[in-house]
């Protein structure tokens, strides 16, 4: 019956539309509701903060750090903390960097929340969605009293964090985990676990392993399709050698393996993970000062590094050149989505309408990450 | 029967009229001005490629077709289904039960069919050239 | 033939204009317009804590069926000419609100080679609102300004400065 | 799993996941809304529930100005604009001009680092919103104003001493442990007022 | 209807005029009545409930600030969309473009004529009643085939094939679902089918059996999908079809389409009351026709707002399902299920010609097990979640 | 039916329809616009049958209690079950030569072998 | 394995197109002929001792007198990376596309064409992917200059803040 | 009066509606015009006092067969092209043929002295129907779930078969 053809549409999804995840568009070729193949155009989002980089100087680029990825933007600042610190040799305060795993952890709880729950909006469950936007909102307010904002905190530092730890915040900080962990499996009973929700995702974008490596995809994408990879075990920084923690991976417990269905599953179960890191890092954070001594007016010598962060989308690569001047002479960013982004064009051959969404909302792209 | 009837054409009339009324509203109260701009199809902001009127997918057309014929005998079933109470009561429940079994199973055996035939499944697949 | 700003300035043309103003500015509905970072707090805007929806305003999917067009974060000049049309498209009477420092005025990005320095530079902006990104409250007064503009407007009377855009 | 068990372990799974989720929304209609009803009907004001460290609208407090312009070189994007004159015999410098432009701001704190006294400082105020550009600049100057000069030992300055402290409050909210941090920053003259102590002590919390 | 006719006519009230024409007068009057007095209002006011319900569900508060508690939202909406301009796109076919939102509240209007508020108001007690409502209400598909069509824009007729799509499939499952209670009462007219039944719980169709139990869930499943009801709204898909096929539609005509799906609500919860769950059976408390009248209407409401609320309750949990596994909801468990349904009532009623009451008990209790189970889980996650407790229906 | 409408009334206003149902048919050569005229011409045949009811002969009234063979109406039950079968299978051919012309141009299909 | 004997190896291998090892800390890099690319890459892939399955990042840098392009290679089972460059002249820069060894390499390639201008030869899909398509220049070269205007669009904007003391800046 | 009224409101309906859909140069518009033809015949049904049969046109024309017409445009037509429909020939023998047609007809139709017995009272049908479906015409009734059969799976062999190429 497939064979029956009939003619073809050329579909504008974006880039105003309310499942792209920000500006992106998706010229899909459709063949009434199936798929020939849609075409990621983007590059709607385009800022060119590589570019400022090279204007703006080491310190002043931090707060840039936190528009290339919103969503989790202390990763990004960790990320760029990092590589100036490596450029530099520098060693960060053990307190600051429990401050950084601290808060990239809740900003990891953060954006996951927001993966899942735009998920649930993509599928057409606007509950579940408001429902994270609301845990977000307590972790938003966790987040703005340790560092005054609540998206673009510009929290780190080179060489540390800018601001300690309040006096009551790790007491406020664990009593919102046991708050959200009740929280967590509601959710899971709300919308994880609805067969309708199931049907929807199980099956959808398969990835094979190889074909995730190939892609070069990272984070929960890759471990999506099996991969026992993370960078905090596996590439241990910061601190991430001094807890203990489980690498959640696809199962392929509903569907095929490495299905929209895994790589949500990954965020949920990371969600948990990160639960669990949390406290570690709360109990056992030492005293001590948070950020190191570097100058204001930085110059690293020249060289050129790559550091690799594991942010909420994965693997995260700043790659830095230093002339040896007060300005860095090329950043550029390794992002997650970028790579994500590639792939669609690939999976999303012979899916319906309806499934692209999906598969964007699995693959968590985020527009400013795919643009920068 | 006639004053039931009339019903349902007085509700067509006011619903009607009132639509009519509301749109006549708005032309006095709204403003107008359109422009070439303002009138082109909406794509997400997009200038749309390709036509819209086109040849749409062949899958919605065979759900169509088979819902025309369970649709007739959902008409044909009615009036059994309404004197079906009366013939039991009056004692030939048994050749009513059977008239009514043999009717739906002749049309659930066509169900079948195209369940077996896979029709009713929506094939994900496409054909590999584009055309 | 519309009646637009063209009835004489009586007290019963003022009061309904009044009553139209407050149920328009009670129904604001805004496109979905989130560009970027300030798109998150446009969601939140729109979720639990902040709840837009109290003052009758609800997110739509389409321009057609919307009033007002938040523009929430940076504008590309790759996206420019497309919001333009989207603009474009949105029936009359319409509203801006420029959220946050890109969309007011490129804010941090006018660094940038590849972005516009505010959105008036395409498009007409009612509201301005300052942050960066702007807090769900923040873009809540936006929105309370703008309905105080609404009220302000005049629909039926005849007015010669703040009559609607479309006149 | 045979057809026909799937076939109906679908229908189960359906039914019972369905009602589970029920239940949870049903449960929410026993809980209070989270929404904090802004503007008008709130207990307290929101501006007054943001927590010390929020980063809204700059302000800044001429009176311990001491018009170094550490936060005009600091800020990335330009958006402080600072006009100083520096008589040459008296040695006092005059404020003429303290402008920053609010719509551009991107609310980073960067310039509120360095500055030694804690007078440009942001503000728990987030209500900005207005119909130009125009009226996003704050001009904090009106006249020409003289610049602080930090004193040796403690403020005494009944006027001063109370903003001075507030200031000196969020100056030493910042980076505890980094004194180079600090002093590398200030060039002009005015050196950051002794706080280390207090630094160390709100290091060690 | 002819009663009071008859008794106008004989009352004099307008002198000598043909019974005729008094007739078409007191039938447009007592039309205009119900349409303009209950049928467009409470499509606006469900559309203020549904976002506070909705908001509810989601820890908000929803519009509250028009009127008491935001009560006036609806004529908001409705005045801000008059004073909306009206956009018709260049490319598209503007008579057809034109003519769809007549046709989609055509099909919402026509239900309310054999809509049973209580025993004796009721418009028009035909004898095909229930047949009436589901064929009326097939209008729907061919507006929006025409909104979707004329639009000519992609996510128009996207949205407006799949509409169509949805709405005719799931007519087979509804109209199959309906026979169970026609089998058993041997009628098609709401006021006889709502008589067969009895005030109480157990006497209703509902639970007089297990074939009518599942019936009804179907039957209400379908209906909403027919409605285009979350989970069933693909035409709407925000997340992918923009609007689906009201994509182009601007003021006046936009609020039409929406209009007639929240008024649509009414009459899904009209059908599973008057068929499954006793419509306006009220107590004999009294002897007065006046008071019972209003009893029963209070009553028929009490039920049919409450299945409305369920429907918002589920949109408010639900995810969407996909084309296809709509289809194959439809096709593969609805419709063979019907089927067993409708033999297995057959075969029930052959043997329990005058119903079963034993089994009206067991079924009650069942059901009353269930909603025990319910109320627990529901305690379950309230005790968890350690949120403040509000019990308030308005904030 | 009152009023001065009589049997007339409906046949010629059947045969209006049956009329334009013939010139749909004999004109078009669309196969669906065919199969819309037949469609019409059937709605004709249909009134006609429902008027005899009406008028003719289907009525056998018996005092009392009234019983009617409703004849014209049963048959006009089995036309509208036979044209939505014809429907079907009309559509269902009008897909079958599209798919294989490209056209649904009847002219055409006579003209291509295939 | 450690860098510096990936680096041997491929110097063992492919003698005379290493153009040079450098132990440059943090991070040491080996820069290859750019004739020489998809072999080397294939190489690395497909060597087991190597292995590197994954090419984690590629960027372009512009240094002036010659742009380079930075390969950042990754092994998932052997958790080793390895940095590979190849230098190209600035007039026309033009290299291999490694598309078909890594399929990652397509987006990253579209970007350095898009902002640096270098071409890949045999790229399936060589178009801007984040500029508009009727972009002039390409902006991540040093001597980028701006364009005051596009379609329209004035790309300056003046700051509303008018300097009371025009000596400074 | 007022039934004349509607007789002729309902009567002027179908004939518009039919006579667009057999005139109209647009498909689609004449598709969709036969919404209107049908819906008047529904009109005409229950002024015939049959108000099961009216239901069933309702159901099975409007909800029915003309939704699939509409599909099988939507799916055939290359609708935006200008050569939007159908005649090129045949128009003038076509009137013709239709008018010769209709007018013999005609004269039958009034020339025949037709019988005719007594009005009855409107009455519900459904009954009547049903004991008839499962009375006298016992046999039809089920042969024609036997042709809705045939008609489903023809419809579906027809298509596949031809799908194959
Ligand atoms: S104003 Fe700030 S937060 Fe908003 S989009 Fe621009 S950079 Fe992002
Ligand atoms: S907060 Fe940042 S952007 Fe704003 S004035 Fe200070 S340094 Fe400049
Ligand atoms: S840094 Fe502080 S003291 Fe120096 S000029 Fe700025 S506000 Fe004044």
């Amino acid at each position: 019956m497939s064979t029956l053809r009939t003619e073809e549409m050329t579909l504008n999804m974006g880039p105003q539309h309310p499942s792209t995840h920000g500006v992106l568009r998706f010229i899909v070729r459709a063949d009434g509701e199936v798929m020939r193949e849609a075409i990621p155009d983007v590059g709607y989002l385009h800022r060119s903060i590589e570019k400022i980089a090279e204007k703006v100087g080491y310190h002043g680029f931090m707060p840039y750090t936190d528009r290339v990825d919103y969503v989790c933007a202390m990763f990004t600042n960790q990320g760029w903390g990092m590589a100036s610190e490596k450029l530099a040799n520098i060693q960060v305060p053990k307190r600051g960097e429990y401050c950084r795993a601290i808060a990239t952890e809740f900003n990891r709880l953060a954006s996951h929340l927001l993966s899942v729950g735009t998920m649930g909006m993509d599928i057409g469950a606007m509950t579940p969605f408001t429902h994270a936007i609301r845990e977000r909102e307590m972790i938003n307010d966790l987040i703005e009293e340790l560092c005054g904002a609540r998206l673009t905190f510009n929290y780190m530092r080179i060489g540390g964090v800018a601001w300690d730890l309040p006096p009551g915040w790790r007491e406020k900080a664990l009593a919102y985990l046991d708050h959200f962990e009740p929280i967590l499996d509601e959710y899971n009973a709300l919308i994880s676990y609805n067969k309708i929700y199931i049907e929807r995702l199980a099956n959808v974008g398969i990835i094979s392993a190889d074909e995730a490596v190939n892609y070069n995809l990272v984070g929960p994408n890759l471990r999506g399709s099996g991969i026992k990879w993370d960078i905090r075990k596996d590439l241990p920084y910061s601190v991430y050698s001094e807890f203990d923690f489980d690498v959640p991976v696809g199962k392929g417990e509903w569907g095929k393996l490495g299905d929209a269905m895994d790589r949500y599953m990954v965020r949920i179960r990371e969600l948990k993970e990160s639960v669990k890191i949390l406290r570690q890092a709360l109990k056992q954070i030492p005293a001590g000062p948070v950020l190191a001594k570097v100058p204001r007016n930085f110059k690293p010598p020249a060289g050129e590094c790559q550091i690799r962060v594991e942010s909420a989308r994965g693997d995260m690569g700043w790659y830095a050149v230093s002339d040896g001047t007060g300005y860095p002479w090329r950043v550029h960013v390794r992002t997650g989505s970028f790579a994500a982004m590639g792939i669609i064009q690939k999976l999303s051959q012979g899916l319906m309408i309806a499934d692209l969404v999906t598969l964007i909302a699995s693959l968590d792209v985020i527009a400013p990450e795919i643009d920068r | 029967m006639y004053l039931n009837f009339g019903v349902a054409l007085a509700l067509t009339v006011i619903g009607i009229g009132f639509v009519a009324l509301m749109f006549g509203l708005q032309k006095l109260l709204a403003p107008n001005n359109p422009h070439e701009r303002k009138l082109m199809p909406y794509e997400c902001g997009e200038p749309p490629t390709g036509r819209a009127w086109i040849n749409f997918n062949v899958r919605f057309y065979l759900i169509a077709l088979i819902f025309v014929v369970f649709e007739v005998e959902v008409a044909f079933v009615y009036p059994i289904a309404a004197v079906y109470l009366d013939w039991v009561r009056g004692g030939r429940r048994l050749y009513a039960f059977s008239e009514i079994l043999l009717f739906l199973l002749i049309l659930f055996v066509g169900l079948i069919y195209v369940w077996k035939k896979h029709d009713l499944e929506w094939i994900k697949k496409v054909p590999e050239s584009g055309v | 033939m519309p009646l637009l700003n063209t009835l004489p300035d009586y007290v019963l043309t003022t009061k309904t204009d009044e009553l139209l103003n407050w149920m328009r500015k009670s129904s604001i509905w805004y496109m979905l317009f989130g560009l970027a970072c300030c798109a998150i707090e446009l969601m939140h805007t729109g979720g639990p804590r902040a709840d837009i929806e109290r003052f009758g305003a609800t997110p739509r999917a389409s321009a057609r069926q919307s009033d007002l067009m938040i523009v929430a974060g940076t504008l590309t000049l790759k996206m420019a000419l497309r919001t333009r049309l989207l603009y474009d498209q949105m029936p009359d009477p319409k509203y801006v609100i420029a959220m946050g420092s890109c969309a007011s005025c490129g804010g941090l990005f006018q660094l940038a080679y590849s972005v516009c320095d505010g959105v008036d530079k395409i498009l007409p902006v009612d509201v301005y609102v300052p942050g960066c990104p702007p807090r769900p409250e923040a873009l809540t007064e936006g929105l309370l300004k703008l309905q105080e503009k609404i009220m302000a407007e005049r629909w039926l009377a005849r007015s010669s400065s703040n009559g609607v855009a479309a006149a | 799993m045979g057809a026909v068990a799937e076939y109906f372990d679908n229908i189960k799974n359906t039914v019972t996941t369905i009602f589970e989720g029920m239940a949870v929304t049903a449960s929410h209609f026993m809980r209070k809304p989270y929404t904090v009803q802004y503007p008008d009907r709130i207990p307290v004001r929101v501006q007054d529930t943001l927590p010390y460290r929020y980063r809204g609208i700059l302000n800044v407090d001429l009176e311990i100005c001491t018009g170094c312009l550490a936060c005009e070189r600091a800020c990335p994007i330009d958006c402080i604009v600072i006009a100083c004159e520096k008589d040459q015999k008296t040695k006092i410098l005059t404020i003429s001009q303290f402008d920053i432009d609010i719509i551009k701001c991107m609310y980073c704190g960067l310039c509120s680092e360095p500055c030694p006294t804690g007078a440009i400082h942001h503000t728990s105020e987030f209500e900005g919103a207005d119909f130009s550009t125009e009226s996003m600049i704050r001009r904090f100057v009106t006249d020409p104003i003289d610049a602080y000069k930090p004193k040796k030992g403690p403020e005494t300055d009944e006027r001063i001493a109370p903003i001075l402290n507030r200031g000196m409050r969020y100056v030493n909210e910042f980076a505890q442990g980094g004194e180079a941090w600090n002093g590398g920053v200030v060039d002009d003259g005015a050196a950051a007022p002794g706080a280390d102590d207090e630094e160390e002590a709100a290091a060690k919390q | 209807m002819q009663e009071l006719i008859n008794n106008i006519v004989a009352a004099g009230t307008f002198g000598k005029m043909p019974e005729t024409l008094v007739a078409a007068i007191v039938i447009i009057v007592l039309s205009a009545v119900v349409f303009l007095g209950i049928a467009f209002p409470f499509a606006g006011i469900v559309s203020w409930v549904e976002r506070r319900v909705w908001a509810r569900i989601q820890s908000r508060v929803g519009p509250n600030r028009v009127g008491p508690n935001g009560f006036l939202q609806w004529l908001a909406d409705g005045v801000k969309h008059v004073c909306k301009e009206d956009v018709i796109p260049t490319d598209s076919d503007h008579q057809l473009f034109k003519i769809a939102p007549y046709l989609v509240v055509l099909a919402f209007v026509l239900p309310w004529a054999v809509m049973p508020f209580s025993s004796s108001l009721i418009l028009a007690d035909m004898n095909v009643g229930i047949l009436y409502m589901t064929s009326v209400t097939a209008i729907t598909v061919v507006g929006v085939l025409m909104a979707g069509w004329a639009s000519n824009d992609k996510w128009s007729l996207i949205g407006g094939i799949r509409s169509a799509a949805q709405i005719v499939s799931y007519e087979i499952p509804a109209g199959l679902s309906i026979f169970p209670v026609v089998l058993m009462t041997g009628t098609l007219s709401m006021q006889g089918i709502i008589r067969a039944q009895g005030w109480a719980p157990q006497h209703w169709f509902l639970f007089a059996n297990p074939f009518t139990f599942v019936a009804a869930n179907i039957l209400y499943v379908s209906a909403l999908a027919e409605g285009n009801r979350t989970p069933f709204d693909l035409p709407e898909a925000e997340s992918e079809l923009v609007a689906g096929f009201a994509t182009e539609y601007s003021g006046m005509r936009y609020l039409f389409f929406f209009m007639a799906e929240w008024g649509n609500l009414f009459i899904i919860g009209a059908i599973i009351t008057t068929l499954f769950l006793g419509g306006w059976q009220f107590p004999q408390v009294s002897n007065n026709a006046v008071v019972m009248n209003i009893l029963q209407l209070i009553t028929f409401n009490v039920k049919v707002l409450f299945l409305v609320f369920v429907s918002m309750w589920i949109r408010g949990t639900l995810p969407r399902v996909r084309i296809d596994q709509l289809m194959s909801l439809c096709w593969k468990y609805f419709v063979p299920i019907s089927f067993v349904n409708m033999i297995g009532t057959a075969i029930w009623v052959a043997i329990w010609p005058e119903g079963n009451s034993v089994a009206g008990y067991i079924m009650f209790a069942l059901g009353i097990v269930l909603a025990v189970i319910f109320i627990q889980r529901v305690m379950y996650y309230l005790r968890r979640s350690r949120m403040e407790l509000y019990f308030r229906p308005t904030i | 039916m009152g009023g001065g409408i009589t049997l007339y009334h409906f046949l010629v206003l059947s045969l209006i329809i049956f009329g334009l149902g013939m010139y749909c048919v004999l004109s078009r050569r669309n196969a669906i616009g065919i199969l819309m005229g037949v469609e019409l011409i059937l709605n004709s045949a249909n009134i006609n049958y429902l008027a005899f009811d009406f008028y003719g002969g289907g009525g056998k009234a018996v005092t009392g209690a009234v019983t009617y063979h409703y004849d014209g109406q049963i048959f006009a039950i089995f036309v509208i079950m036979l044209a939505a079968a014809e429907a079907v299978i009309g559509l269902a051919v009008v897909l079958a030569i599209y798919q294989n012309f490209k056209t649904i141009d009847v002219s055409a299909t006579e003209t291509m072998s295939g | 394995m450690e860098a510096a004997r990936i680096y041997q190896r491929i110097k063992d291998r492919f003698g005379e197109h290493v153009l040079e090892i450098s132990d440059h800390q943090p991070d040491p890099f080996i820069v290859i002929d750019p004739a020489s690319i998809e072999e080397v890459g294939s190489f690395m892939r497909s060597d087991p001792e190597l292995a590197l399955d994954c090419l984690s990042n590629e960027s372009g840098v512009d240094y002036k007198d010659r742009i380079e392009v930075v390969y950042h290679l990754f092994s998932y089972s052997k958790r080793h990376g390895a940095v590979l460059k190849v230098k190209l002249p600035r007039e026309n820069p033009t290299v291999a596309t490694l598309e078909n060894i890594w399929k990652s390499a397509n987006w990253m390639e579209r970007e350095i064409f898009d902002l640096l201008g270098v071409i890949f030869e045999g790229h399936s899909d060589l178009r801007r992917i984040l500029m508009p398509e009727d972009w002039p220049g390409f902006p991540l070269r040093k001597d980028f200059v701006e364009p005051t205007e596009y379609h329209g669009i004035s790309t300056v904007r003046e700051s509303p803040i008018i300097r009371l003391d025009p000596k400074k800046k | 009066m007022l039934q004349q009224i509607i007789f002729y409101a309902l009567a002027a309906l179908t004939v518009g509606s039919a006579a667009f859909t057999a005139f109209s140069r647009n498909i689609v518009h004449s598709t969709f015009a036969l919404l209107g033809a049908f819906m008047g015949v529904v009109g005409i049904y229950v002024l015939l006092a049959a108000d099961f049969v009216a239901m069933v046109q309702l159901l099975v024309y409007v909800g029915g067969i003309l939704v699939v017409t509409i599909f099988a445009v939507m799916l055939t037509q290359g609708i935006a092209d200008v050569t939007v429909s159908n005649r090129e020939v045949g128009v003038i023998p076509a009137l013709a043929t239709s008018v010769i047609g209709v007018a013999v007809m005609l004269y039958a139709v009034i020339r025949t002295p037709w019988h005719q017995t007594p009005v009855p009272a409107a009455a519900p049908t459904t009954y009547a129907i049903g004991n008839a479906f499962l009375g006298d015409y016992v046999l039809p009734f089920e042969v024609a779930s036997l042709v809705l059969l045939a008609a489903l799976i023809g419809a579906i062999v027809i298509s596949r078969h031809e799908a194959k190429e």
